[in-house]
């Protein structure tokens, strides 16, 4: 690499390109080579092989670098990385809170991470005990009747919720001519997507003018057509629905189920048991509500709690507890199975420490908090940005859209580069669809008042310069990250997936 | 309560700025008989230190793999991590941030990201990859619909080879997602009939017995007959020992990536690998990351191609995943550049040697037969007694001896008898020597 | 904190001060208060007490922040340190090696981290079991007679050296008479620092012209009062003392005591034994040569390492080992003891896990890279650069001077700032005292050439800008750094060491 | 070596640009007949793997506190650290850098002892604090030079309360660093002679066994006598419950700050407290963090008044030191941060509660005397056998009792009966009933 070519004009262009702690990082492929190796073997002899002519013998071409190198690629690419841990991370919808590293450490243990999903049963009573309490926890906080575990992540719990549905109209021999399920326009791309997946038709569900599904909207597209309702609740506009009691009511009384969307269950838990509502299916973030960390996008786990109605449509595996200890039934007639094993064990173990650690009042505490600080947020902000539907409380969640913003050229894209440039990682842009341009701020329960106010005053202050036309400010950004706006189009227009080039040639440049 | 900053002072600050009496206006929309007016009845709050009292005695009563000889695979393994792997994967710039939706300030995950698919389409002998599916097991029947969307068809050919909770989560996505999907079971040697409503072969090597064989001539098959080749792998440490799959002639390959850079965890979280033909591309589920520019021209990375994706396509997506296993691609792609291609193949050939060692000891005792001659790191013996006694009788004995056929085949009345049994890197002369003295006590 | 004082004139300033991920942090006290805590406690009753007058009822003033707060600030305060794990580290005399995670973890086992070091020893022999084959080690690689393990870093090492050295005068009653410690000029601070704490007279040997101690030297200013000589070696100018074993007999001949500072011991380790070279007492800094971290300063371990005739004089505690076990002697009539307890048993750990992963082959080899590092790094930079010791090869670490600077108007200090631009830690400025506006450059084995290259080219261009008289560049720097240059005079005139408001008042604000 | 970069190629190639034919040319300067020929007789290289396996059967070997009733304390003392503190002290970043001598790029190491020293001066106290000792014990040391310095004298007076081994610090580093110094024993409760010779006094609060005293009148008659009075303290966790030595009048405090932060790690890495008061401060020993600015005006911190230190004034320097106790200084800051006034006031009131609930059960003990009435969290019994004999017993039953007064005073006959016996916050009920049945069969 010539490093002069980061040499402008200006005296601030450095030679490296680096910028004091700010380090340009290669790819492993540009520093890495086929001899190289941070790990050490003994006893690798030359030893019979059993393979024969199914030998790898090719150059596979995969770069490796000594433990120093790797370390340090990798803490360098970490430091190009907002986090929680960097500051407020108000993606709303996502839910980033604080999370705690006794969780971490616990995960850790051996005795729930050295441990095999196929080792005797008898060898893993802790774990299968572990998973029971977490069950119980989930099963109290809701208010259902049952809760199956084995869900990966949220969307995978929307596959499990959907799939029992669909199993019951199934049973009851109606699947032929109840294919419809209502969903919100306001919902997440994965009640649909799921939906969908799973064959059923989707009919869209329109908002009504405050944000929330009204009654009327929802008895106009029932009929004996319709297998199921998926309703976030809160929703996606921070607003608990009003009339999930009756909408609930009204879709039970058609013959069909109500699958609710838990991904904002986090401003409720502990203080609104979803049972209480009609809810009949609902997955439960755990990544979200019971902080296992987002992992810059995974692992998390989506349990799902059932109502008596659908329990026995649950997927395998279950685990009961009889007069000898805990089992784990893995097969059961023509049982249905959404993954290889038991579920999120290590996500499970940071859930179960993150609820024993706030116990149940810490639980509603934390949701009391974080709906305070959302609505804190709200009453700051309401004067110099807009808020599509400003007339009820909000939830654990604000939502603006960028009526506030028109005509002064900035897109609500724009502003939320200019919050990089601030230090913040910006909130959800342009979700829910229902709000134009929509700026979706959740600052959970985890910020201090000094953070929302700094935050809050930092984007007045960007509000203001906006409608003052100082448009530069957001039309450059960001201009401090590590990077400057990347180009999305040609990302897609001419896709490079993988580094091309095979490591020998490399090698041999 | 040591999570949450407010002072009571703070939170009466807040609300009289708001114009709220309580926290309790907000919750007006929640009908009154609705709100609980006692907490649930579960454990207040607790300290760090009794937390971690009894979630460490809960743990305590698990027996540990490190602690005890272990040979039990089947789709999930222990391998030896490198420390620094899981020091790395816990900076909180990896750990606590979400999904790189604003990339300019989540290059460190795009970057690595692009590095993951970029190792995993070089190990899989395919053109590109995605950035990670839950596990191996979805993947698998993320591929199946894949291999419908692509060829139009329907029905999934299942090789008996295939890990049966495999099976499973593909025969009941296959079902509940189309109405005509159909699963058709094949034994594990067998080349399957493939009609015109057959969009894929499903096969695994090496197989859930551990046996391993050349896929070529099944490829060949299903390509003259219209079928694409989904060819599963449940031990990613195989791709430094055996060719690849696509070098067989793979379609799609899915791969269960736990065993490079994550822990056993009980099942979970894994890491789903998922690669394919470059002409396939639209139609591959999950997240992908790609190589871009910025303003300045400096190579930067973004998430791409969402177009197949739920949040943008919706009810037309190719799935419908979203959070997928971020942070356990990251142990992956860090293991993996620890490797490099020699760590890599001379972790695969100490894995081989170490099954092969154990097979030569186990196969010596009486009534015991080997029953897979061909494999990896994992192969199926016989036991006079069924397989299910034999690993408790060795439990009991401090050895964790393998998975019992039973337990994954307990219709399968002709595979009682039998244990598929694992050996690792982390397998010593010693554990061999206990295993071998064990099963000769119990057989 | 209004933070509109942070917007200058131009657009590129932000409200907040921060710039993207470059955040700014106030201190503990400006952000915690008196009742905040991030620790709870179960059972803290009323309960008697039993302190009567003497408890403590006033405001401590000491601010508190609860967990999410807290991991947030320390994150954000570390985003502003430059580290190993960052770029190459080149502290000449620093040894900034990788640090291996593997030690880290293995010094966190309970069975090292969680025992007491006066609980009874036969409840820790695998501890006394460890610190005995560290102990091995040290002896074998220095082919020494003992070692004592006690002190606490290098410094203190020293101290435990030299007091061994005047004990061995005293017992020969010829203390007395027996007051001057020779120490070149090149010496390291600790060096006469430690003798003249110990009562020893300073008499400073100067080098000769190639940055050698000259046995010529030593003899002028050997005598019947000199007690002993403190030598690096290799030196602090990265050479190997060439006259070292004649100048060890000359002392020796004396009736004197030859201390070797091992500060540098990472060069030879493996490769020559200082115990060949007529050492007497040498101690041995575990977090340079045997890569315990060094913690943004400390803690190390400095044990050290005797001769035969000074075997007798190491202070307590000492572990010996007998039929039934290994046993601490802590009491043994006036033996000396430097400090409450048996060493830095975590470093040990971590120096032992470090050992036996590089093996006495990897020890040689490491030793083998880092002179190999720095003499690649000499021959590049050599033609752009001055050395004012050019005519012998250096060891681990590669001596230049600022005459290459004359006439451009930039310092040796400059030129450190405009690295940290470019992102890189600066060498060692200013030390050693013999060499005019020294720059020590040990770049130590854990760098790859790739690595050393970036660095060296990075090296060439900044001594060119400086010959090309590009000045700004070097008076402005850092530019790019949280902070510009600080104001030292203003620290040192004015001390402001520790924040001066009571928290009271604060929270009245 | 996995910790080595370079490839065979590489080394040549560096050593070609060089000119040097093999790195022996560049050991030119050592005597041939001084460079080893072979290898040491030590181990070669290992993987991580099985580095790991050794030195786990080595930490086995140990009885790890948190396994047991634990009641050790004399100078150390287990207290549960949060495990963010661990988690934040292994930030590459804190981790991996030197002493912050590059102010610029060590913002984050200087604030954090800015925050240090604050904490430190407000917990004892006085005016200032340095950045750190290496323990409390080499601090104390420090402290008497640092009087003999100030008061232009050369004596101290021990007062017999301090723990041992600090005494025996003490004694050394005086023997040796004046001519002239002179070590006094006074007892515990004695008000010392002090002559005109005598630089200081030296106390410890709580004493090693425990017992607590207002030093205030001590300080007085120092003070009249135109000495300093220094004041140790080795259970940092006390000033959250005991007036501070600044209050009583201590002129230097030094302490063992491990109980914050920092695990028990068989004796060290510890990390040494030392305040004073502000004209004293050019006396002080150590680094020292101030605040002052860049040029931009902002707000920054430095190193300052090195002046005092050997890198600057070498043989004048005020003391010998140079690397500290950074990491464990910091992961004191954290801890104290995350307790805060409250948490602190907190657990010293639940150590002292639970010390007070130990005493209360052993004194009912037929046979156990209790020695010192007033103490915090630590206090001494007299039992009918020596106490060694009993520890020992206790350790055979699984209870780690305490530390046998004869284990620091071999010597005094007096004390062979007595046990110093610590109770911290992570004592439980069970613990002391289980002590109290043990002791119970022992005595
Ligand atoms: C409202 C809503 N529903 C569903 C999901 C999907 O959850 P997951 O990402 O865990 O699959 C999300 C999160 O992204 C969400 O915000
Ligand atoms: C040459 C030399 N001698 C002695 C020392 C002192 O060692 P320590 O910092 O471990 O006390 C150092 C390190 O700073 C050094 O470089």
């Amino acid at each position: 690499m010539d490093m002069r070519k980061n040499l402008g004009s200006t005296a601030m262009e450095t030679f490296t390109g680096n910028k004091g702690l700010r380090i340009e990082e290669p790819l492993i492929f540009e520093i890495g080579d086929l001899e190289t190796t941070g790990v050490d073997f003994e006893g690798v002899g030359a030893g019979a092989s059993r393979l024969g002519s199914l030998e790898r013998r090719e150059t596979i071409g995969l770069p490796g670098l000594s433990e120093p190198e790797t370390v340090r690629h990798y803490v360098r690419l970490s430091r190009k990385n907002y986090s929680i841990d960097s500051g407020i991370f108000p993606l709303g919808s996502c839910t980033m809170k604080h999370n705690p590293r006794l969780n971490e450490k616990m995960a850790r243990l051996p005795g729930f991470a050295d441990i095999h999903p196929l080792q005797p049963q008898s060898t893993v009573q802790g774990a299968l005990d572990l998973i029971d309490t977490l069950a119980h926890w989930l099963v109290e906080l809701t208010g259902m009747a049952s809760v199956a575990m084995s869900p990966k992540a949220g969307a995978h719990g929307e596959l499990c919720g959907m799939v029992a549905i669909r199993a019951a109209h199934e049973a009851s021999g109606e699947w032929a001519t109840r294919r419809a399920v209502l969903v919100p326009d306001s919902a997440h791309g994965t009640n649909p997507a799921t939906a969908a997946l799973l064959g059923f038709e989707v009919r869209a569900i329109k908002a009504e003018a405050d944000g929330t599904v009204g009654l009327d909207a929802v008895r106009a597209a029932l009929g004996p057509d319709v297998a199921a309702m998926m309703l976030t609740n809160p929703n996606t506009c921070g607003l608990f629905e009003p009339q999930i009691v009756t909408i609930a009511d009204a879709l039970h009384g058609a013959g069909a189920y109500l699958y609710c969307d838990g991904a904002n269950f986090n401003a409720i838990a502990g203080l609104v048991r979803p049972g209480d509502l009609g809810v009949d299916a609902m997955h439960i973030n755990l990544h979200k509500t019971f902080s296992t960390p987002h992992g810059g996008g995974g692992p998390g786990a989506g349990p799902v709690v059932f109502s008596q109605a659908l329990t026995r449509f649950a997927p395998l595996p279950r685990i009961e507890r009889n007069a000898d200890g805990f089992h784990i039934v893995e097969h059961s007639g023509d049982g249905d199975r959404l993954t290889a094993f038991h579920g999120q064990m290590g996500m499970f173990v940071r859930a179960l420490t993150y609820m024993m650690s706030h116990g149940a009042d810490g639980v509603a505490q934390a949701s009391r908090d974080a709906v305070l600080n959302a609505n804190y947020v709200r009453a700051r902000l309401k004067d110099v940005m807009s808020q599509p539907f400003p007339d009820r409380p909000c939830m654990h969640e604000a939502l603006f859209d960028d009526a506030f913003l028109k005509d002064t050229g900035v897109t609500t894209l724009d502003f939320a580069k200019a919050m990089i440039d601030e230090g913040f990682h910006p909130m959800t842009v342009y979700f829910p669809l229902v709000a134009h341009g929509a700026m979706l701020i959740e600052p959970t329960e985890s910020e201090s008042k000094q953070s929302l106010d700094q935050f809050i005053d930092a984007m007045r202050f960007l509000a203001e310069e906006a409608i003052r036309g100082n448009v530069e400010r957001f039309k450059s950004a960001p201009n401090f990250a590590p990077r400057r706006r990347l180009d999305e189009t040609r990302a897609a227009r001419t896709p490079v997936l993988r580094y091309p080039a095979p490591l020998k040639a490399i090698a041999a440049e | 309560m040591r999570y949450l900053p407010h002072t009571p002072s703070e939170r009466a600050e807040m609300l009289a700025l708001i114009g709220a009496a309580s926290v309790d206006d907000f919750f007006a929309d929640v009908p009154q008989n609705k709100r609980l007016r006692e907490l649930p009845p579960l454990p207040l709050a607790q300290s760090e230190m009794a937390v971690e009292r009894a979630l460490g005695r809960m743990a305590a009563r698990n027996m540990a793999a490190g602690s005890v000889p272990f040979f039990v695979g089947c789709g999930a393994y222990r391998h030896h991590v490198p420390a620094s792997v899981d020091h790395l994967i816990q900076r909180s710039e990896f750990m606590t941030s979400y999904t790189p939706y604003q990339p300019e300030i989540a290059q460190g995950t795009l970057q690595y990201l692009f590095e993951f698919q970029t190792q995993v389409a070089l190990l899989t002998g395919m053109e590109i990859a995605n950035a990670s599916m839950y596990d191996g097991s979805t993947g698998a029947a993320e591929a199946v619909l894949m291999a419908h969307r692509i060829t139009k068809r329907g029905k999934a050919v299942v090789s008996g080879g295939l890990h049966p909770h495999y099976r499973d989560v593909i025969k009941t996505i296959s079902h509940y997602s189309s109405n005509d999907a159909a699963l058709l079971d094949v034994g594990a040697d067998e080349m399957p009939a493939i009609d015109s409503e057959t969009s894929c072969v499903v096969v695994q090597n090496p197989d859930v017995f551990g046996a391993v064989r050349d896929l070529a001539p099944l490829a060949r098959h299903a390509h003259e007959n219209g079928a694409l080749l989904i060819v599963v792998v449940t031990e990613a440490i195989s791709f430094g020992a055996l060719k690849s799959p696509g070098s067989m002639g793979a379609d799609i390959v899915v791969a269960e990536g736990q065993s490079i850079g994550n822990a056993l965890n009980f099942g979970g979280p894994y890491l789903g690998l998922f690669a394919t033909r470059e002409k396939y591309l639209r139609q591959m589920p999950g997240r992908i990351c790609g190589q871009t520019v910025d303003e300045n021209g400096k190579r930067g990375f973004v998430l791409t191609l969402s177009a197949r994706e739920q949040h943008i396509r919706r009810d037309k997506a190719t799935s419908n995943i979203c959070t997928n296993s971020g942070l356990c691609a990251l142990a992956f792609t860090i293991h993996m550049t620890l490797l490099g291609e020699a760590g890599l193949k001379r972790m695969a050939q100490l894995n081989h040697s170490r099954a092969c060692q154990l097979a030569d000891a186990l196969e010596q005792l009486p009534g015991v037969k080997l029953v897979t001659p061909r494999f990896f790191n994992e192969f199926t013996i016989e036991t006079p007694q069924p397989g299910a006694a034999v690993i408790d009788a060795l439990a009991a004995k401090g050895v964790l001896g393998g998975v019992p056929a039973s337990r994954l085949f307990p219709e399968r009345s002709e595979l009682a008898n039998r244990i598929i049994v694992a050996a690792t890197e982390t397998v010593t002369t010693d554990d061999i020597a206990a295993y071998a003295r064990a099963l000769k006590e119990v057989v």
